[in-house]
């Protein structure tokens, strides 16, 4: 057992996959000697050389297509796009060549790559360097979509996603970086498509992902503590696939369900679940599917005005609790 | 703006550094493709062809030229004009075809189209449909070889209209700084869709003049040649083998029909077709043939066998049912499935 | 009274704002001179002249970038992306830049232009041209998107979304182009933010966008006819702004909710509707709320396969029954 | 392949095309901006600004050389980088601090941050923080002024980084082809964020070499010697205003601090940045005003008023509060809310 920031298990994940493999690339703009913007591939670049960890130009279409061109002719890539809203730069290759390259060809062609980038608000960057925009990858057939919240699912889902024979979308979240977990000793590799329940209840289901799940445990503990309100919180940790047994069955359990998301409120990805329980588990429900967002609107750069936007604690627990109460 | 054909080469006849095999391969490769591509234009007067189509009939000359030059383990990135491309690598007439016609005999089985031909026994590694998007992954391509240490060199086609589209700019840089073993090949035949090419950028030739840009060699050569296109072809594939980098070449060369399927072509000045006719590459090429002193007996025997493998396909396409719906959703997924959730 | 086609009322309602407002200019690839290659744009070019109707070289973020330049600075451009998913390889001005700039300048400006692109599948175009993304432009606050089923709706919408101050995503379907309809002589104006109820039904809502609306109403006539299920079909017409009083009026007559959506399912329009249904009109309804949509898979080019893919009357008709009798 | 800071021009005392009225402009320009970002560096040291920050220190001489050229109607579009851009059009510096403190008093209250000053009224139309974003996008604003008969220029200024991403290859194109009133002007400080630019990039010149493929002049100057970037941004505004297009110019220079308030750029060769120090623009520039016989009060008076200025915007946005929390939906759309439905 160690403690590890989170931006240190990114490092730590890559190179244990790095070690294991010797087909696993990184490039990226500035992850080599800088280490990255967010230092999360400090020393890749001295463990594993230049050949193998490459800074790139300002080119994020040459990233994604180098690193789907290599995937697809023999190597693992993981490519880092600096800040998830960037991917619209080089969207294309998310939306419409990577994940569409296997079923076009029939299975000729297989695109074995990951993707990292940093993700979420939080850190007062305005509203184009602060999206969570795990729904932009969501939506796509052919791709897998994970979002950590912890050091440990980092190290363990960063595994699995190289391991993985798909195009896979993994969000970092920015405000987590500085964050701080127990992590243990060797190899950890960990399953795409599995939710976690992280603290059990009975009386309400609340679905967060990433910087959302420490917020939602802690609403909890206040609905529980203050409101005698028995919530059990998953974290989702994986979009696609995407883990419906275990919210099915906790939504059967508690009959309400609640999301937790970053993103602005249209076609977040607690849309989709919340249409998939609306559908399959609807005469277990007690009461309405409740979703708490971000207002459906770009992030304003001040402190003051950021955090009112992304959803809190206080508010998680408030709106819970009057919907729970009313 | 518009360049004129250029007036033929002048005979190498007395220096043959191409030799009669690659010659004659050449050849057969330009009539094969040249038939197909015919073949495919009644299939789809004959509604046989339903989705879209977009014939090189014309280009011919560089899709053999590189297609004879190419290697084994060679690797070609095409465009959706890019059938071509595919027969020149060795894959079948009717795997081609019958895509076309989305049968299940097609090279995929009628799930990616006739803008998408992949066969990757035969090193075609896709055709691309949204306009640049395969330059970088050709890079990529590229990239592993150099990385690993294999002897392959990736070729990327594409066409004039190409080269104002972002991903040429970072793919051609990238190529260079990296210093991969990548040549990429301008089809340069006018047009856009609809557009000349010279309506629309700031240089008169969109890939040549710009090859400065990436501290590359002009390279712009008659692409209706299929000898100068192999000889083109041939050098940069060696560099490339070598160690030495990417090119960038632009071959100037016209489309005899329309766009797609659905262009008649209007939009040509009077007179333009014609005088490119008369720079056919077949016609060319049979008369370089004569020239290097090939018979008439070997020129009709390609030209007879030609027909019959393209008579043949057509038969095998016809025959060829529908591909079973269960395709429909496999291989979304590595696991050969589609499945999002548990 | 005329006979118009869809393509040919996308014409039309260009060229009505464009002869009323002098700032209105249209750009795009192969519009100008020949027309465009859905020949939607036919016309224009002869009748505007070649300062207001371009050709562009094939450089999508030019195209979008200069769009928003001209708009943000005095003209109302059109600018044409052929097929919609083209969007991304210019997605950082539909995502990032169009949708925030006047959020970020705290109001200093304005970005009032149009985007039209070819959106939709059902004519063997396969994966990367026949892609329902609707929801990629609906997710993104700022925008707003909307996507006409008749040549009536084309022009009313489209002068409109011209006259918004707004970046509007104008989503014609392919599939509709050569569709016919009756169009009102004179000048036509629609408003932006209004679903239509072209079928009133009691027993179930049916929510229907673009190619998707007359299979729908074919459905409800097979529904009514063959298994005496009255039910109300309904145009949404409009993603963003959302008309969700009708959507919960009709669910508060129904009780039952279905959507047929043309996209993949994650994240398609009608998540976002289904979980609004879900949350405020829980007590309205009387069973499961189910979206019928083309699988998440990719699109297959061959027409037996993309046939199978997309929903059609039967399927729809089929699914409803069974749902409301089960 | 990294440039050498350049001697100084040879003075040209003898023969003033400049005048002493944009002199004096010039210098008061480079020392607020630097006075300012200077302030805007200790205020991140005191916690008072808390997003990132992005300063040109070092950089000056290009904004107040393209500052004191452009005339009142021109259009600037910048980058993250942009405060110097922004003040040198005549925004104010309380409204440029204020925004990096994210007050009510910054230029957007708080609601765009540091990388994304604008100030329309000054014709700044913002800041633009994705890379290559903006070229495009000045391209509309200078095609508006063509297509209205407006006699205004845009001027676009970007990284040499930039050069490397597809939106500046499209840009360029674009504007030559449509032959639109717009000036691009590529800082080149060396590098990227923490990369040097000639590792990632194919030509010497990120800008400048490749100017030919888009049949347009290259143009690189020293960006540290405000005059030589005045007489350089006047002769391609003038040729803007006259119709005869666009022109991209390359300005040499070096940033003195990091890339971001993150860095403490660790990544340059020892040595460099002293060279730099040495032709540090205000430098040269105090200097060349002597040189034209400004006397010392002159300079010491506009310095001290320049610090004067910057202490009376400090205290001003010190005591500026945070703006009213409805900012938060307001201006999604333009009724001024953020409705997305009814
Ligand atoms: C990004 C993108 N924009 C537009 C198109 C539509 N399109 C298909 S082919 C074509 C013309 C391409 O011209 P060129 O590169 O010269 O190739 P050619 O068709 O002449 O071989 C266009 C604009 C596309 N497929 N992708
Ligand atoms: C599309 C995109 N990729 C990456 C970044 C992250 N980024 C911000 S500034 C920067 C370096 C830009 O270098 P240059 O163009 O030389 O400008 P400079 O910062 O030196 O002024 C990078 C990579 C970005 N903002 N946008
Ligand atoms: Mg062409
Ligand atoms: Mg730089």
């Amino acid at each position: 057992m160690a403690e590890l920031t989170y931006r240190e298990a990114v490092a730590r994940g890559i190179a244990q996959e790095m070690q294991r493999d010797n087909r696993v690339v990184l490039l990226g703009e500035d992850i080599a000697k800088a280490g990255g913007v967010f230092k999360a591939t400090v020393g890749l670049y001295e463990q594993f050389g230049p050949l193998r960890v490459r800074d790139t130009p300002i080119s994020e279409q040459a990233i994604l297509g180098a690193a789907m061109g290599a995937a697809m002719t023999g190597l693992r890539p993981i490519a880092e796009i600096m800040f998830s809203d960037f991917l619209a730069v080089c969207f294309d290759y998310v939306a419409n060549e990577m994940p569409k390259l296997r079923y076009m060809t029939n299975g000729q062609l297989s695109c074995p790559l990951v993707i990292r980038t940093g993700n979420g608000a939080g850190v007062r960057f305005g509203a184009q360097h602060s999206q969570s925009i795990e729904n932009w990858t969501m939506m796509i057939p052919g791709l897998k979509v994970v979002a950590p919240s912890s050091p440990a699912d980092v190290i363990g889902l960063m595994a699995a996603a190289v391991r993985d024979d798909n195009p896979v979308i993994f969000h970092e979240h920015k405000a987590l970086y500085a964050m701080k977990g127990e992590v243990p000793d060797g190899e950890i590799v960990d399953t795409l498509g599995t939710a976690k329940i992280l603290r059990p209840g009975k009386d309400c289901t609340i679905l967060a992902l990433a910087l959302m799940v420490p917020r939602a445990l802690e609403a909890a503990e206040t609905l529980a503590r203050e409101h005698g309100i028995d919530a059990e919180v998953i974290d989702v940790r994986s979009l696609v696939p995407l883990d419906t047994q275990t919210m099915l069955g906790s939504v059967a359990k508690t009959g309400r369900l609640f999301t937790v998301e970053e993103n602005p409120r249209l076609l977040g990805w607690g849309a989709e679940i919340a249409s998939i329980v609306a559908d399959e588990a609807f005469w277990d429900l007690d009461g309405p599917i409740v979703r708490i967002t971000t207002p459906h609107i770009p992030l304003p750069a001040a402190d003051h005005l950021e955090d009112l936007a992304l959803p809190n604690a206080p508010r998680i627990a408030e709106k819970i609790m009057r919907v729970m109460n009313g | 703006m518009a360049q004129k054909p250029r007036p033929a080469a002048a005979s190498a006849a007395g220096n043959d550094d191409i030799g009669t095999e690659n010659r004659l391969e050449l050849y057969r490769l330009q009539v094969e493709i040249r038939d197909t591509e015919k073949r495919a234009y009644d299939l789809f007067l004959q509604n046989l062809i339903k989705g879209t189509s977009h014939l090189s009939l014309g280009q011919e000359a560089i899709a053999a030229g590189f297609g004879v030059a190419m290697e084994k383990g060679d690797k070609s990135f095409c465009t959706y004009r890019g059938h071509a491309h595919t027969l020149a690598r060795g894959a079948s007439m009717e795997g081609m075809l019958g895509e076309l016609m989305l049968r299940d005999i097609g090279l995929m089985r009628g799930k990616g189209g006739s803008m998408h031909l992949t066969s990757v026994e035969h090193g075609v590694m896709g055709s691309y449909a949204i306009i640049g998007a395969h330059l970088p992954i050709a890079c990529g391509s590229a990239w592993r070889a150099q990385y690993l240490g294999e002897k392959d060199v990736t070729v990327c086609f594409f066409g004039d209209g190409t080269t104002n589209i972002g991903a040429f700019h970072e793919a051609l840089n990238f190529a260079v700084i990296w210093k991969l073993p990548v040549v990429f090949v301008c089809e340069n035949n006018l047009y856009m869709e609809y557009t000349p090419i010279g309506e629309v950028t700031a240089v008169h030739n969109p890939a040549g003049d710009r090859a400065s840009a990436y501290g590359l060699d002009k390279i712009v050569v008659d692409g209706n040649d299929a000898d100068v296109v192999f000889r083109t072809a041939r050098a940069a594939l060696d560099k490339a083998r070598r160690g030495e980098g990417p090119s960038l070449i632009e071959c100037l060369t016209y489309r005899h029909s329309g766009h797609s399927r659905a262009d008649p072509a209007k939009y040509r000045p009077p007179g333009e077709l014609e005088e490119w006719l008369k720079r056919d590459p077949i016609l060319i090429y049979k008369q370089r043939l004569r020239e290097f002193g090939i018979g008439e007996d070997q020129i009709a025997a390609i030209d007879a066998e030609s027909r019959r493998k393209v008579e043949a396909a057509t038969e095998a396409c016809k025959a060829s049912p529908s591909a079973p719906v269960e395709l429909l959703t496999q291989d979304v997924y590595a696991d050969g499935g589609w499945a999002w959730r548990n």
